[in-house]
């Protein structure tokens, strides 16, 4: 028993707030968009230069000139905006997103971030995941708490290359919920059915235990 | 002063060299200069630095310049939508330089207005640090990156006017409107091109002094990455 | 979220401290937030720093917070139209901080891109470049300029939308733009608030993200300065 | 005998060539508009954020919301086109506008120009001087050869504080014309009636005389 994909992509939209304008990452990320709470207002960012991102457009509507930076087909909502890239890396750069929701290959116990890269493997590029981790207010991450060989992804520290250091401020995986902070990292939720046993099995990271769980 | 040109070759003539760079706008295919791109690859020019967010995909955008093998190097953020790239990068035949896609847009608007340096803490404590000058402001750390400015800038806009004012469509915007003010010479290639008095001023987005020459292109392709749709309730 | 605030003085209640640093649009009189202006002066704050292109005029503009001795410090490129300003800056009761009016816009813009420093060629061999960083890149002379970031921004735009988003009319966009970017909070006063549906988002000047208050103002002074017609032919 | 302010205008407009964009300073510098050669398109820009200016309004046809960068009211054209400051000084300090023509204070041989200080007078602030002449490929001076109290404004050395150095390229008073290049400041146009010795007389700066005028 563990939290699915749709369960961690509803854990995360709990740290939505009313107002809040969010980045959301490729894949189980792009999901949270699904679980904004009825009338909380989140404003979506794409940083190919939109704020006000709607849903996927109904078959026979999609526009080849309105994507995400998924390079998905999207569609426009009343209040959207557009821009350029300098405009959209300056509002994440300058600090006016207030959350980005990523996937990550590694993440280690004081924050350090590697989603981009994996030496010797082809290298894709960076992207905008650089930019969103340096700028943005706070940094959630997604991710399947082990690699499908089993290894650990929260880790002492990370050995793949870094997308940024220090940088992320929460952790959910199918195991729970994991905060970075001023105490290191602490687990403060544990999915269905998971104990803190196997949590500490699963994990490589130093972690210690939130009140409400040890309990 | 006739900025528009009958076609694309056209447009190219006389601005184009071996080992020149060129920016070329668009993400992903969104919003990239088809036909000039085109007739860039029909020039047969060599050794080209390009400097785009990404890299095309096979057969298609920058992708046909790389089967021609006329890219000696690329600077861009993701390129994981061509598996020829892969394969030239693997075996010696592309330069690549990966630059953030923040730090990649702001180089280009910095070329475009006269900044040669900035600092960014986008790549602080990364690969992308490596080799540039690190600097603290009120305590926090930084990375000095450089302004971008090209030989030639091929842009796609919505529509033109004759005067070289543009106007850009939704996302098909994103790099445009910066590489559009960094090269000695910017070609911009339009659905429509129109009498200066059916554009607004106040909703320019490319001002006519960042354009050079401008031609119509006919028919695009815009092809599609990623056709994502939903259900209809 | 409601970002509509019903005038003023209740807009600016909350975040009105002494000693804060304010950037106020407008160039000249022109695209001044007057009713915001006038707000801020009835708060009564003391020891502002206001960064703004001019200080206004006699009587009008931040020349209202000029009579009252509310401001501390001044970042502008020309105060030349005021006498008032003359008279307090000769009589020590006023600090001034020249910046080349590019070199404040940029300053500014960077200060919201959250950019740090950046080099500019402007003001190298001038007192501008006094006790500021200098470097060379390509064999050229730069200085280190920082960038600018407010506690508080007003500004003046033509329509507003619930959302925040917001378009500026003719010449009265200039400072304003970047301002409301570049600070902590920012008010926005217009001329007209409006459904979203009714702007169009491919026109949006300055995108909703940016602005967190928003007043209507209603009957604007909009004062010429140098009135200047042709004879009809 | 000398020129007079509308000739100085008129002999700066020769600067003017098709396709140029072009900003003008505040006074005589405003008036070369009157005299953009028939069938050339010379487009004018104004610091404050637009491209396009058109002549000033006809009375009543005022709009506080349209003024150059000497605030005054002004009109569009069918291309006009408005900015940001930030957009129009990178602009102007991208090197994107051809010519500007400006007044001054005093210049020297070597392209110092002072133009906007003079010390223990109030202050009034340099404007967009400053980034005009750093940025703007060609710089030409219109201004009266001497001061009021009839002292040399074209100098050996400014002392006044300055707007930028070596950035002036040609120089246009009520005496002439000089062009300031490699080989130094050179008298390349006399005004009707004046002689190289006269100028000699009113000028401090060290200037050679161009072959044409020596004759």
């Amino acid at each position: 028993m563990a939290w699915t994909r749709e369960q961690m992509a509803q854990r995360a939209a709990r740290e939505f707030r009313d107002g809040y304008y969010v980045n959301l990452g490729i894949g189980i990320p792009t999901m949270v968009a699904n679980y904004i709470p009825e009338g909380m207002t989140v404003t979506l960012q794409s940083e190919n230069g939109m704020l006000g991102m709607g849903p996927f457009p109904y078959p026979g509507d999609e526009d080849p000139d309105l994507i995400n930076a998924g390079k998905q087909t999207i569609t426009e909502l009343a209040d959207s905006s557009y821009f350029d890239s300098a405009t959209s890396f300056g509002m994440i750069r300058g600090g006016h997103i207030d959350l980005s929701i990523l996937g990550a290959m590694q993440v280690a116990q004081n924050g350090d971030l590697a989603n981009w890269m994996i030496p010797g493997k082809m290298v894709k590029g960076m992207g905008g995941a650089m930019d969103l981790v340096a700028g943005v207010k706070q940094v959630v991450i997604i991710m399947d708490h082990n690699a499908r060989d089993g290894s650990p992804k929260l880790l002492k520290e990370c050995n793949l290359p870094l997308t940024g250091a220090g940088v992320v401020d929460l952790v959910i995986s199918d195991v729970g919920v994991f905060e970075i902070g001023g105490s290191g990292l602490v687990l403060t939720e544990l999915a269905d059915g998971v104990t803190v046993d196997e949590a500490r099995k699963r994990t490589d990271a130093d972690f210690s235990v939130a009140a409400e769980i040890a309990a | 002063m006739d900025k528009v040109f009958p076609d694309a070759p056209s447009a190219l003539n006389g601005v184009v060299k071996d080992g020149m760079m060129v920016m070329a706008g668009g993400f992903g295919l969104c919003g990239i200069p088809e036909f000039l791109i085109l007739a860039l690859r029909d020039t047969g020019a060599k050794d080209l630095t390009v400097v785009s967010n990404n890299a095309g995909v096979d057969g298609a955008g920058l992708g046909l310049l790389l089967e021609t093998r006329q890219i000696k190097k690329m600077l861009s953020s993701y390129v994981g939508e061509n598996k020829l790239f892969a394969q030239l990068y693997l075996n010696g035949e592309l330069e690549l330089e990966f630059n953030p896609q923040g730090t990649l847009a702001e180089r280009i608007r910095a070329g475009g207005a006269g900044i040669p340096g900035f600092y960014t803490k986008t790549g602080v404590d990364t690969v992308i640090a490596d080799g540039k000058e690190e600097r603290e402001f009120n305590g926090k750390r930084y990375i000095l990156e450089t302004g971008l400015f090209a030989d030639l800038a091929i842009v796609k806009a919505w529509k033109a006017d004759t005067s070289g004012n543009l106007v850009y469509r939704k996302t098909a915007r994103n790099f445009n409107p910066m590489m559009a003010t960094a090269a000695k010479v910017t070609i911009a290639e339009v659905e429509e091109i129109v009498d200066p008095s059916e554009l607004e001023p106040d909703q320019i987005h490319t001002p006519g002094v960042f354009v050079q020459r401008i031609i119509r292109g006919g028919g695009y392709d815009k092809t599609i990455e990623h056709l994502t749709t939903r259900e209809r309730a």
